[in-house]
Formats: structure tokens, C-alpha cells, sequence
């Protein structure tokens, strides 16, 4: 039988390669469709640690709005979009050797910052929400309904934002469209359209103004 | 509505703006009147404050206070001494004339401009009243943006330059009062001002607090050498907006001195009285030969302004040679009264002479001096305002602008000789540059032809210039109300000033 | 036995693999966006992680906001690349320099 | 009692009759305008005439009272209230008399001229003033009046403001008195320093404890108070009453319509000095340094501006000389602490003064406004009333016995005489010369003017008529200042050359002539003994016994007729005798005479004909050079060193500064990226190597 801590282990590992093997073909992969592919699975694996780290709700979450609804929009665009992978790729070999460089660098300043090896005994105790008796889902929830509503609310609009801004940006009005708008049709009033213009029934006398511009020639 | 007077002051100019801002442009006359009468209004309450007010009591009068920003102990409070009366009836009397002097002369989007002027009113009335510092910070600051719209929209053709100046100018300098309040906060606790002027300081940090607040005060006033935005501003400013500039708004340097630098760092103020002097007799002396050489109009008055505030804070300064060197309470009293009744009386003639300006202006679109000569053969009523007015500025007895200058020289006398020996300096000055622009711009025989059509003052034009008129005499030929209005409240401030807080 | 380290090294890499796609990467705004997805990702790791070792609700809570605000984002950022594409008929970054002082 | 009202009333009733007049003038009308200020003028001549009785008879005391309370700070006040004691009293008399005769006189002068109610409207403000001035028992109040008579004066100088000598000689003159008024302020200041009050009963009552306070001007040096108060005062009574060196404005003066200068620059305003300093006498008794320098200055002006009148062709400029030199003998006569001697003078020569410009205005009527004296001559025959009142005017002025400036001039010379001040010996020297250079341009004057072979021609029907002559009046009054050319564009085609034979003034003009000829003759007879020698001053002159010279020359006063008798027998008339035989001569009898000594002093002509160059040092110095050193401050400081260098400098330090920021914004996306990352980078090797 094999310690389920040793087991937890071995899957932690074995998702953790899962993850970061895809993570680099997201970086590395020509094909935009692969890279949406490939992000799509690390989504996926890491989903999975979160459910070693007893966050049912957030991994599910993360499959089901992630993966199924925030990557298929980054495939439907990458398709739609008819683009040139040739030029994309330029300088990908030329700036490797420092994308490495800065990664690397970061990677080590982080971990020693971070102190990993303090955290290395913090082991994972009791899970809280079990704890308190609840499922995760319950624990959460109830978090997010009573001490945080007023920020939950407004992520929900900050969604709904996001939503009508995505409309309203790709939003395309062609020109030479012909159609009617009822209200104007409506509010026309008679002086719109007809207009009644006095005229005098004969024409003024033209002689009158050549007597008032010379005055010299009376007497 | 009497527990509220103060804050009716302040709102009532504000939210009557509203109404004029919805009136529109298009109908500019519905505009007109209303802002008239709100400033009518607001001078009326101006009037019963008068009456509410006792002069007797030395304490601040009339208090409200609120918790505004509850965890940094702000309040909303308010209340009144006898300077800061004295202060908003000038405020809401300007206010009127203002409003009446810009009737039809602004065509160009007319209830902005009358909704920004009464905002702005209430905002300098809101500067007087505070008793809280960052209340005071709020209005003091705040009182910048309709000046800014004021000057940027209705004003000259190098408005942008002058606006941008102005701004940057003033705003650079309340910086450092911000700063300082932000000390002063973190060591008392409280913003507010008597606490503040009872928290013990060391010397090292009242000479910091010092410069800070002469750094916001020195602009406002504006003292040498931080005094160049204000001819610009005047340059480029609409009537209007260089009346209420010149009226109201450099008094608030001149009462943030009494209000901040005296009584919360005294000592300080002590020490580095000097070099407040100093630039008070340099603006006296060396911006009366600037002025003496300006060839437009309104940057004449503007130096002329300078100089006349130098009196202002030369009369603030010289208190604490007297009281503390010389011990003669009486004789502070007397330098500070005149600085006082120089704030008020130059509120009076600055204004007068702007818009004697603004009247030429509308006729001429000019204000070079070398444009005009023998106006008075066309223009004798206005002739006569105008020479009023020049005279109250050159410092004639019988008119307002003699009885501060008076004082502050006396008082000035009593602790230098030489400092009133310099600051007697701007008899000579004063006279010289204000009558000579009166000689190039009224006498003569008419050169310009231009000059020839010009109209005499229309009714409206000269119910603005009679009330200044009318102010400008009353307080020449009798100060003493105004003097025993504002009498209790320096007495104590100067007995303030004896006290140490090292 | 999976400790706090495990999760923070697997965040670290992830953040820096993200960061290195910046660089070689740099003209392909489509794998910029999911750089950025992948660095978010990288943080909720964290967040999940410290909320189960610290026993603090908060951290979750956290993802599940940062996870709202990233689809918002990347709505938006998708929507802002149609358009770019769109009226300049490509995604190339190089060509883009409107920014410059 | 005087009462309170009657006081109110006299000073008042000219200062409405200047509003209804200023304001309603157009209203009234001309004769509207005359009646209401002449009536103003009346009531308070009368009243003050009343009032000077009263104190004469001895039937009230002496009055000093507040009105009103111009403020109150602490122990210090101002107040505006009067003190009425026979200084005063015999003051506003001469002020409202002489101010009354001028206001008749206007209305024949000043008849064709467009600013008739103007005019009007200005000399009562001035009487108002005046009256104020003389009247006030502070320092505060008599400042007021001070500045006020000297505002007025600017108006009325520059009245016919489109000539521009006229406009420049006002500017000038408010200035020149500004200089004197800064250190009459000062001095003011200096009294409330030491004294601690501005009124002046208590400040006299209180001057003795000046003697031995000093003002500390430096370190190490102090000046003695009484002497630093008295030069301040007396500072300003230089610009005010035309002292050496500040008199430069007075001969300018004269660009203003002649009613005024008699009113104003002879009789009233410019001898507010000489009153100040007699009101003051307790403090200036004080002080030998103060007096000296005042009986100095005031020699040297009563000797040195004389000359300069010998040569003037101006019949306003010689009598506007004139003036300067009779205050510099009212002032040396202060110097020797004669302040009786000084007031006394002060009156007679406010009548005789008075009716010389008056009379001179007269003739200016006759001659159409031409003013020099080389186109007259021979005017005698044209205008009899005229021409004898001017006699009587310059035979006091000139000093022979029997005529009013005879008693007072004479005591003045015999004060300076018995003076062993410091100085005294100068100043007898210049005030006994300078009887004789009096006497010598004002008999040139008259002979010039009455006397002698006709100098004009009178070309009739010319077709110029008098009416359209009127309308030009504005524009062309004589005009001095820039001599015979200037005349041409106003209607004179030539000089000297006449459209009407002059003929007398009407009777507006020569009423208040004959009404000043009499005093002329007779004040000096009636008041001598009482004002010189009487103490009829009591106590508002104040004379310390060891500097009391009048006493001295008192000794030997035993009455008018006597004294007349005496003075033919004396030095000044000697001289006023052999400046009569000389002139005579010249201008009756040998006319080229006058030519071949002009051309054989040709070097000293020119000092005096260009005034010593005085007017010429102060307009390159302090006029041209203001403005110069205006233009470099504002041009070097303001604009090139604040606006400049600080503030459009830390604006475009700021700009270049970007300039150079602005190109690391490339505006390509992944720069901004990898800025970030690198920052990133750095911030933790940073806090890394922090923790380390």
C-alpha cells in the first residue's frame, strides 16, 4: 500500500511536468492553434494540483469557464484571424538565448527571495473547510456571500463591462444600409415638408431705384 | 438658518450657481439675473452677518462644525472673527460688482461665466470661514479651478500662458502648506487651527512650517519675487476675473499669514521676520519702478498691486519687532490694523482702477497706454472715477487708499526708522507711476481717432464705478467702524504673538 | 508530501516561463495574451496554495476574482485585436509605434 | 463759545457748493454754478470773519475740539476735530476772503471758457481744503488738508488738460510736493514715535520732553529728536511752500488760469509751509539745528529765485519768481523764530500777492491772452483801475513804508538782523539783496507793462472775430514755457499783434482789485502793532525768551506811523529806492540800456534764464533717470532673472529634460514589457541582496 502523502506526491510531480511541458509549448509552438491547444492543457493540469490542494470549486471553475469558455474564445479568434505565422516568428531564435537568461535570473531571485526552503516544512495541515464541517464549495460560498458581496457584485458587473465593451468595440456599422427609424417618422410635423412662400402677384417696378441714385438729375 | 449663517455664505454663491448653469446660453439674460441675485443674496446674508456679529467679543463667532473625514478627524468647521467679517463683506460686495460689470460685456457663453463667478465667490467666502486647516487647504485650492476656467476661457490672447502660469505658480506653493499641515497633523492629531496654534514646536520645525507657509502665502499675496504670475494673469484676465483676482483673492496670502504663520509657528515668524520685511520694502521700492515703466495698463495696476500688498505684509511682519523687542502691544496693533484696512482698501481701488480698465478696454480693445491720451475730453464722468480712483491709489488722505499705508508707516516708524523711511518711499512712487499713466491716458488733446468715438460710461457701468467709488470715500473719510469691527479679534492675535511655544 | 515550496517553485516557473515568452515572443500579440493568462495562472497557484497551507478563505476568493477579471480581460483584448487586425490587417507589433514620444 | 456748528459750517458750506457745482453743473447752469459756490465761499468768509471777531474781543476761549473719531487703536488715535485760536481764525479768513474775491474774479475770467462750472466746482474744494488744513488741531487732519490742497492744485494746473505743458507742469508739481509730503509723513510718524499722540495740544503740551531723546539711525550714531522732527516737518513745508530746492514746481504752476495762481500758488496754498511751522513753533523751538536749516534754505530762496525773476518776459513768471522769494522771507523769518514776523507777512503778502495776479490777470484779459511782457507797454491809458492797483500792489511788495509789506517785510529783515543764530549772518545778507532784486523786477514789470512806447499793434477787422476767439480759449492761453512760438498756433498770427485795443477789465474783475488794494495799503498799518509786538497770537505761537528777536525789534517800536517814518531812513529802502532810480532809467528813459547789459552779462543772463539749471538736473535725474533704472529693473530683474532664468527656465529645463525622456519611448509594446520585467528584475536583486 502506498502512503497516500507519497502518492499525493508523485501525482503533484507528475501534473507539475504535465504543466510546464505545456506551458513552454503555449511559448514555443508555431502554430497559434497548437499554442491555444497546449494552453488549454496546463489549464487543465494545474486544475488538477488544485484539486491536490483540496480547491474542488476554484479547479472546476477553472476547467469550466477557462477551458471551456475563455480558450475556445482565444481559438475562435486565432481562426477567424487570417494570420501569417512567418512574421510572427521573426528574431524567436535570436531572442531565446535571452528570454532564457531573464527567466532563469528571475526564476533563482524569486525562489531565494521567497525562502523556499523555510516553506519546505510547512507541510499541509487539516483541510479548514473540512475543519468547520463544510464542503469547499459551502466554505467558499459563504465567504463570497456575506464578507465579500459588494466586491463579488461588482466583479459580476465588471464581467458584464467586459461583455458590452467587447460588443460595442468590435461592433461594425456598414455604411449604405437602408432602414427606418419609426420615432422620426412619428415626430414629423407639416412645416417639414411643405413650405408656403407669399410672392407679390406682379413684379416690383424697376425704375424707381435709377431716381433715387441720382438726385442731381432733378431739377 | 441663523445656527447655518456661515455655511449659507459659502453654499449659497455654490448651489446658486447651478441654476444659472441651467439657464444656458441660450437664455444669457435668465442667466444674468439670476446669478444677480444670488450675489444680491449673498450679500444681504453678508449684511446680517454683519449685524449678528458682536465686535466686543474677541473670540471666532458664529461656530459650526462637523466630522467630515472621520478618520483623519477632519471637521467641517466655520467661524468667523471680526478680520474674517471684514474679509467676506468685501468678498460678497465685489461679488455683486463683478457680476453687474460683466452684464453684456461677455457675449461669449455668459452663464458660465457668471456660474464660475459665483462659485468662486463662495469659495473664497468658504477660505475665510474655515477654522479647520485642511478645510482651509480644500477652499484655498479649490478657489483656483474657476479662477483658472475664468482667465483660460474669457481671457486674453495669451490666456494659455498665463492661465498655465498662474496654476502652476500658486499650486507649487500650497504644496508645501499641504506638507506642513501633514506634519502638523501627524504631531497634533487634529487640523484644526487653534489646536494647532497651541501644539508646542521646536524652533528647528517652526522654521520649516515657516518657509513652507510663506512659500503658499508669499505667492498668493504675491510678494517679490514670486510676484510674476500676477501681471500675466491680470493681462490676460477678463474684467471680472482680474477684479476678483486683485479684490479678494491675493487678501487670502495676506489672511493665511494671520491665520497660519503667526499664531502656529510665532517664533519663527519672529526670526525670519526680516526677510518678510525685506521683500515687503523691495516690493515696495523696486516693483514701484517697474510699474513706473509698464506701457500696458493692467500690468501696471497689477505691479502697482504688488507693491501695494507689500504694505500689507510689512504691517503683519513689523508686530513682531513691536511686540516682542519693543513691548508696545498698541503700536502692533496699529501696524496690524493698517495691514488690515490695506487689504480692504486695496480690495476696493484694485478693483476700482480694473474696472476702470475693463471700461476702456470695452471701448478700445486695448490696453496699451500709448493708445489712449485726451480720453477725458470724450469720457469727462469717466474722467472723474478714473482720477478718484488713481488718486486713492497714489495714496491720497480722504480716500481708503491712505488710511492703511498711514498706519503701517506709523506703526513701522515706531520699530525702524529707516524701515518707514522706505516704506514712506511709495508716496513718492505711488504718485509718480499711477498720475503719469493718468496723464498719458486722460489728458492730452485726442491723437487716436479711435479715441474720439468712445462713449461716456452707460448707467450700469457707472453704478459699479460709484459703489467702489462710494466705499473707497466712505473708508478714507471715516475708518473707524471697520477698524472697531476687526479691533478685539488683532487685539488678540497680537496678544498671541507675545506668546513663546519654545 | 507536498509542501508550500511545491506549489511556489511551480508558480515561479510558470511566472518565468511566461516572462521569457515576452522576449521571444515579441511580436505575436496572440501568445503575449496567453503569456499574461499563464502569468494569472501562475498567481492563482500561489493564492490557491497559501489559502489551503494558511486556512485563510480569502486566498480562494482571490482566484475566483482574478479568474472574473481575467475573462473580462480577455474579452476585451481579444475584442481590441479584431479590431486591430481589422483596420491594420495585421498583428505585428513592430509595425505599431503610435505610442511613440 | 464758538460754536461747533458755525466751525462745521464754515468748512462745509464750500464743499457742497464744489459737489452741486461738480456734480449738478450742467443743471444749474454757469450762473447756477457761480451763485452756489460764491454763496458757499460767502457764508463761510462771513462766518470766519464772525468767528475772528469773537477771539479778537476776547469774548470765548480758544476752541479745541474733536467731531468724529477716525480711529482708535489702542492709546492711539486720530481724530478729525478743529482748533480755532487766532492763528486759525486769522487764517481762514484770509483763505475765504481771498478765496471769495476769486471766485468774483472768475466769473469775468474765466467767461468764455468751456469749463466754467469745472472751475468753479475746484476752488471751492480747494477753499474746503484749505480751511481744513488751517482749522485741524491734529496731524492726521492736517495732513488731509495737506494732500487735499495739493490734489486740487493738480486739477487746477492741469485744468486746460489738452495743453500739454500744462499737463506735464501738474504731474510735476503733485510730485514735487509728494517728495516734500514723505518727509511730512515721516515726520508725523516721528511725532506719534516720541510724542505718542497725533493731537497737536497734547504733542506741543508734551514737546519739551523731546530735549535729549535721540532717534538711533545707525549703531553707533544718533540724531537729536527735536532736530530729526523738525527737518521732516519742515521737509515737507519745502515741497508745499516752494522752498529751495524743491521749488522747481511753482513757476510751472503758472500753466494753470491765473485765479488760481493768485488764489492757490500766491496767497493760500503755498504758504500752508510757513503756517505749519508757525503751528508747530513749540516743537521747533526745540531745536537750533532745525531752525537753522530752515532760515538758511529759506535765505537762500528769497535771494536766488529772485534773480531768476529779473529775466523773465512772462508777466505770471515774474510774479510767480516773485512769490518764491517773498516764502523765503517768510521762512527765514520762521528761522529766526519770528513766527509772528512770518504770519504777518504770510497775510499782507496773500493780499498784495493776490492783487498782483490778479492784476496781471487782468491785463492777460486785456492783451487776449498773450502773457509777454515784450508785446505790452504803455497799458496805463487802456485800464486805469487796473494799472494803479498793480502800483499798490508792488510798492507793498517792494516794501516802502506805509504799505502793508513795508511793516512786514521790514520787521523780517530787522528780525534777521538781531538773530545770532547760526547762519544769520547769511541769511541778513540775502534777505537785504534780496529786497533790491525785488524792487528791481517789479518795477521792470510794471514799466514793461504800463509804461513806456505801445510794443503791440492793433490790426482791426480782421475777420477773427471775438466770439470764434472764444472757442479757442481752451487751446491758447499764453503759454511761457515754450515762449513765442507756441502762441503762433493759437490764434495769435504774430505776436504783439492785436485784433481789439485793450480796454478794461469789466467789473467783476476790478471789484475784487480795489477790494485787495485796500488791505494792500492798510493791513500792515492795523495790524503791526498787535501782531508783530502784541502777542496777539498768545498762545498758539510759542517762542522760547532767548530766541524771541521780535521782542528785540519790538524795543524799538513805537507805532505805525513812526516805524513808516523810521524805515525811509533804513537799508531797504535804500535799495528799493536805487532799484526804482535804475530801472526808471532803463525802461522810461533808455531802453537799449536793458539790451547792452544783457549782452555784456551774458553768462550770468543764461544761469538765470536757465533757472540754475535746477529743472534740467531733476528731469535728467529723477524723471529720466526713473524711468531708466524702471526699464533695467524691470527688463533685468523681472523679466530676464525671476520670468526668465526661474520660472519659463525650470519650465524649459523641465522640456528638455522630457525632450530627452521622450525618446526611450519607442512606442513599440514589448519595450514597455521589457522595461517592466527588467525593473522587476532589479527591485528583487534589490530586496535580495537587501536580505542578505
Amino acid at each position: 500500500m502506498i502512503d497516500p502523502s507519497v502518492f499525493q506526491l508523485v501525482c503533484f510531480y507528475a501534473f507539475a511536468a504535465v504543466t510546464v511541458v505545456a506551458a513552454l509549448g503555449v511559448i514555443t509552438l508555431r502554430n497559434s492553434v497548437h499554442a491555444v491547444l497546449s494552453l488549454v492543457l496546463t489549464f487543465f493540469s494545474t486544475a488538477c494540483i488544485w484539486l491536490l490542494a483540496e480547491a474542488e470549486f476554484l479547479a472546476i471553475a477553472l476547467i469550466v469557464v477557462y477551458v471551456g469558455a475563455v480558450m475556445v474564445l482565444f481559438l475562435f479568434v486565432v481562426m477567424m484571424l487570417d494570420i501569417k505565422q512567418e512574421h510572427l516568428r521573426e528574431g524567436f531564435i535570436r531572442y531565446l538565448p535571452v528570454g532564457i537568461v531573464v527567466a532563469v535570473v528571475m526564476l533563482v531571485e524569486m525562489l531565494a527571495l521567497i525562502g523556499v526552503r523555510t516553506m519546505h516544512e510547512a507541510v499541509m495541515g487539516a483541510n479548514p473547510a473540512t475543519a468547520a464541517g463544510l464542503s469547499n464549495t459551502q466554505w467558499l460560498g459563504q465567504a463570497l456571500y456575506t464578507q465579500f458581496l459588494l466586491p463579488f457584485e461588482i466583479a459580476a458587473l465588471i464581467l458584464t463591462v467586459g461583455v458590452v465593451a467587447a460588443v460595442a468595440l468590435t461592433l461594425r456599422h456598414r455604411g449604405g444600409t437602408r432602414h427606418q427609424t419609426a420615432a422620426q417618422q412619428v415626430a414629423v410635423k407639416a412645416t417639414d415638408r411643405v413650405r408656403i412662400v407669399k410672392m407679390a402677384a406682379e413684379r416690383p417696378a424697376t425704375d424707381a431705384p435709377a431716381q433715387t441714385q441720382n438726385p442731381e438729375t432733378k431739377p | 438658518m441663523f445656527n447655518h449663517l456661515l455655511s449659507l455664505l459659502i453654499w449659497l454663491p455654490i448651489v446658486g450657481a447651478i441654476p444659472v448653469l441651467l439657464a444656458g446660453s441660450g437664455r444669457p439674460n435668465t442667466a444674468r439675473w439670476i446669478s444677480l441675485l444670488v450675489a444680491v443674496l449673498t450679500f444681504v446674508l453678508s449684511l446680517f452677518l454683519l449685524t449678528q456679529y458682536n465686535a466686543a467679543d474677541s473670540s471666532k463667532q458664529l461656530g459650526e462644525s462637523y466630522l467630515w473625514i472621520a478618520s483623519l478627524g477632519v471637521h467641517y468647521g466655520l467661524a468667523v472673527d471680526g478680520i474674517a467679517v471684514a474679509l467676506i463683506l468685501l468678498t460678497s460686495f465685489v461679488g455683486i460688482l463683478v457680476i453687474v460689470g460683466a452684464w453684456e460685456v461677455i457675449q461669449n457663453r455668459p452663464h458660465q461665466y457668471m456660474a464660475a463667478m459665483l462659485v468662486l465667490e463662495g469659495l473664497m467666502i468658504g477660505v475665510f470661514c474655515a477654522t479647520d486647516a485642511l478645510l482651509f487647504y480644500v477652499f484655498f485650492e479649490a478657489m483656483l479651478i474657476p479662477m483658472f476656467i475664468l482667465i483660460g476661457i474669457w481671457g486674453g490672447p495669451r490666456r494659455v500662458y498665463a492661465t498655465l502660469k498662474f496654476f502652476i505658480y500658486t499650486f507649487l506653493g500650497s504644496i508645501f502648506m499641504l506638507v506642513g499641515l501633514i506634519y502638523l497633523y501627524l504631531k497634533a492629531g487634529s487640523f484644526d487651527l487653534a489646536t494647532l496654534a497651541a501644539l508646542p514646536l521646536s524652533m528647528r520645525e517652526q522654521t520649516w512650517l515657516f518657509f513652507a507657509f510663506l512659500a503658499a502665502f508669499a505667492v498668493k499675496v504675491p510678494m517679490v519675487p514670486v510676484h510674476t504670475w500676477l501681471p500675466d494673469a491680470h493681462v490676460e484676465a477678463p474684467t471680472g476675473g482680474s477684479v476678483v483676482l486683485a479684490a479678494v483673492m491675493l487678501k487670502i496670502g495676506g489672511y493665511g499669514f494671520l491665520r497660519f504663520s503667526l499664531p502656529i509657528v510665532p517664533d519663527a515668524s519672529e526670526a525670519y521676520a526680516w526677510v518678510v520685511i525685506g521683500l515687503s520694502l523691495i516690493a515696495v521700492v523696486y516693483i514701484g519702478y517697474i510699474a513706473l515703466v509698464q506701457d500696458d495698463m493692467k500690468k501696471l495696476v497689477a505691479y502697482s498691486s504688488v507693491a501695494h500688498m507689500g504694505f500689507v505684509t510689512l504691517g503683519i511682519f513689523i508686530a513682531f519687532m513691536l511686540v516682542r523687542g519693543a513691548g508696545n502691544l498698541d503700536a502692533t496693533k496699529l501696524g496690524m490694523q493698517g495691514a488690515m484696512v490695506q487689504m480692504i482698501s486695496h480690495g476696493f481701488v484694485s478693483g476700482a482702477m480694473f474696472s476702470c480698465i475693463g471700461v476702456l478696454y470695452d471701448r478700445l480693445h486695448s490696453r496699451q497706454i500709448k493708445d489712449y491720451g485726451g480720453v477725458i475730453n470724450v469720457m469727462p464722468w469717466f474722467g472723474f472715477f478714473y482720477v478718484l480712483f488713481a488718486m486713492a491709489n497714489s495714496g491720497l488722505p480722504g480716500t481708503s487708499g491712505f488710511v492703511g499705508e498711514f498706519q503701517v508707516i506709523l506703526a513701522s516708524f515706531q520699530a525702524n526708522p529707516w524701515i518707514a523711511l522706505f516704506a514712506a518711499f511709495t508716496l513718492i512712487i505711488g504718485a509718480a507711476y499711477t498720475l503719469w499713466m493718468v496723464k498719458r491716458v486722460l489728458w492730452g488733446e485726442v491723437t487716436n481717432p479711435h479715441v474720439a468715438e468712445m462713449k461716456d460710461i452707460n448707467g450700469r457701468e457707472a453704478f459699479v464705478l460709484i459703489a467702489f467709488a462710494a466705499a473707497v470715500i466712505a473708508l478714507g473719510v471715516w475708518p473707524q467702524p471697520l477698524i472697531h469691527l476687526m479691533d478685539s479679534s488683532v487685539s488678540q492675535l497680537v496678544q498671541q504673538l507675545g506668546n513663546h511655544k519654545i | 508530501m507536498i509542501t508550500l515550496s511545491h506549489f511556489i517553485v511551480l508558480g515561479a516557473v510558470l511566472f518565468c516561463i511566461a516572462v521569457a515568452s515576452l522576449f521571444i515572443n515579441r511580436k505575436n500579440v496572440i501568445v503575449l495574451l496567453m503569456s499574461i493568462e499563464l502569468m494569472l495562472l501562475a498567481v492563482n497557484i500561489n493564492f490557491v496554495a497559501f489559502s489551503r497551507f494558511l486556512g485563510d478563505v480569502a486566498g480562494q476568493v482571490f482566484v475566483f476574482f482574478i479568474l472574473t477579471v481575467a475573462a473580462a480581460e480577455t474579452a476585451i483584448g481579444l475584442a481590441i485585436l479584431v479590431l486591430l487586425f481589422r483596420n491594420r490587417s495585421t498583428i505585428n507589433i513592430a509595425e505599431i509605434d503610435s505610442m511613440k514620444g | 463759545m464758538i460754536s461747533t456748528s458755525i466751525l462745521l459750517v464754515i468748512a462745509l458750506a464750500p464743499l457742497l457748493g464744489c459737489l452741486l457745482a461738480g456734480f449738478l453743473g450742467k443743471f444749474i447752469g454757469r450762473a447756477g454754478s457761480h451763485s452756489v459756490t460764491i454763496l458757499g465761499v460767502a457764508v463761510s468768509c462771513a462766518l470766519s470773519m464772525y468767528v475772528l471777531y469773537q477771539l479778537c474781543t476776547g469774548a470765548v476761549p480758544v476752541y479745541n475740539q474733536n467731531i468724529y473719531t477716525w480711529f482708535e487703536i489702542g492709546k492711539y488715535t486720530a481724530t478729525v476735530g478743529f482748533l480755532i485760536d487766532k492763528l486759525s481764525a486769522m487764517m481762514m479768513v484770509v483763505v475765504t476772503f481771498v478765496s471769495l474775491l476769486v471766485h468774483i474774479y472768475t466769473i469775468g475770467y474765466m467767461a468764455e471758457d468751456d469749463g466754467y462750472q469745472r472751475f468753479f466746482s475746484y476752488i471751492s474744494l480747494f477753499t474746503f481744503s484749505m480751511l481744513m488744513l488751517v482749522m485741524s488741531n491734529n496731524f492726521m487732519q492736517l495732513f488731509f488738508g495737506w494732500e487735499a490742497v495739493g490734489l486740487v492744485s493738480y486739477l487746477l494746473i492741469g485744468f486746460w488738460f489738452k495743453r500739454p505743458t500744462a499737463i506735464f507742469a501738474n504731474l510735476k508739481a503733485f510730485l514735487v510736493n509728494r517728495v516734500g509730503d514723505f518727509g511730512f509723513l515721516l515726520g508725523i510718524a516721528a511725532i506719534l514715535y516720541f510724542l505718542g499722540t497725533l493731537d497737536y495740544s497734547a504733542a506741543f503740551a508734551n514737546a519739551p520732553s523731546l530735549v535729549g531723546k535721540t532717534l538711533q539711525i545707525t549703531q553707533n550714531h544718533a540724531w537729536d529728536a527735536a532736530t530729526v522732527i523738525g527737518v521732516l516737518l519742515f521737509i515737507g513745508a519745502m515741497g508745499k511752500s516752494a522752498q529751495v530746492p524743491l521749488h522747481v514746481w511753482l513757476p510751472d504752476s503758472m500753466e494753470g488760469p491765473t485765479p488760481i495762481s493768485a488764489l492757490i500758488h500766491a496767497a493760500t496754498m503755498v504758504t500752508a509751509g510757513i503756517f505749519m511751522v508757525a503751528r508747530m513753533s513749540p516743537i521747533f523751538e526745540l531745536s537750533e539745528g532745525a531752525l537753522s536749516f530752515i532760515m538758511v534754505i529759506g535765505a537762500t530762496g528769497a535771494l536766488f529765485t529772485g534773480l531768476i525773476g529779473i529775466v523773465q518776459n512772462d508777466i505770471k513768471r515774474v510774479v510767480a519768481y516773485s512769490t518764491l522769494s517773498q516764502l523765503g522771507y517768510m521762512t527765514v523769518a520762521l528761522g529766526v523764530s519770528a513766527y509772528s514776523g512770518a504770519v504777518f507777512h504770510l497775510m499782507t503778502h496773500a493780499f498784495f500777492k493776490a492783487l498782483l495776479f490778479l492784476g496781471a490777470g487782468s491785463v492777460i484779459i486785456a492783451m487776449h491772452h498773450e502773457q509777454d511782457m515784450r508785446y505790452m507797454g504803455g497799458l496805463r491809458k487802456y485800464m486805469p483801475v487796473t494799472w494803479i492797483t498793480m502800483w499798490i500792489g508792488s510798492l507793498a511788495l517792494c516794501g516802502v513804508p506805509f504799505f502793508a509789506g513795508f511793516y512786514s517785510k521790514d520787521a523780517i529783515i530787522e528780525a534777521v538782523g538781531e538773530s545770532h543764530r547760526w547762519g544769520a549772518g547769511y541769511a541778513y545778507a540775502c534777505v537785504l539783496i534780496g529786497a533790491f532784486v525785488t524792487a528791481l523786477y517789479t518795477f521792470r514789470q510794471m514799466y514793461l507793462t504800463f509804461h513806456g512806447k505801445e510794443r503791440f499793434t492793433v490790426v482791426a477787422g480782421h475777420g477773427h472775430g471775438h466770439d470764434a476767439h472764444a472757442a479757442h480759449h481752451d487751446a491758447h492761453h499764453g503759454d511761457a514755457h515754450h515762449d513765442d512760438a507756441h502762441h503762433d498756433d493759437h490764434g495769435h498770427h504774430e505776436p504783439g499783434v492785436l485784433h481789439h485795443a485793450p480796454k478794461e477789465s469789466p467789473w467783476v474783475v476790478t471789484l475784487p482789485l480795489v477790494l485787495l488794494a485796500i488791505p494792500s495799503i492798510v493791513i500792515g498799518a492795523i495790524g503791526v502793532k498787535s501782531m508783530l509786538f502784541g502777542g496777539w497770537f498768545g498762545e498758539a505761537i510759542h517762542v522760547n525768551e532767548a530766541n524771541d528777536v521780535l521782542a528785540e525789534v519790538g524795543h524799538e517800536f513805537h507805532g505805525w506811523a513812526a516805524m513808516a517814518l523810521h524805515g525811509f531812513l533804513q537799508w531797504p529802502f535804500f535799495l528799493v529806492l536805487a532799484a526804482f532810480v535804475i530801472q526808471t532809467y532803463i525802461y522810461l528813459f533808455n531802453p537799449s540800456v536793458a539790451d547792452k547789459i544783457k549782452s555784456a552779462l551774458k553768462p550770468l543772463w543764461t544761469v538765470l534764464d536757465r533757472k540754475y539749471w535746477v529743472d534740467d538736473v531733476y528731469f535728467a535725474l529723477f524723471a529720466k533717470g526713473g524711468v531708466k533704472l524702471g526699464r533695467a529693473l524691470w527688463k533685468g530683474g523681472d523679466a530676464a532673472v525671476i520670468d526668465g532664468a526661474l520660472v519659463n527656465g525650470s519650465a524649459s529645463l523641465v522640456q528638455r529634460i522630457a525632450g530627452g525622456v521622450r525618446a526611450l519611448q519607442s512606442g513599440y509594446l514589448y519595450h514597455y514589457a521589457f522595461a517592466m520585467i527588467l525593473g522587476l528584475i532589479l527591485l528583487l536583486g534589490g530586496y535580495w541582496l537587501v536580505g542578505q
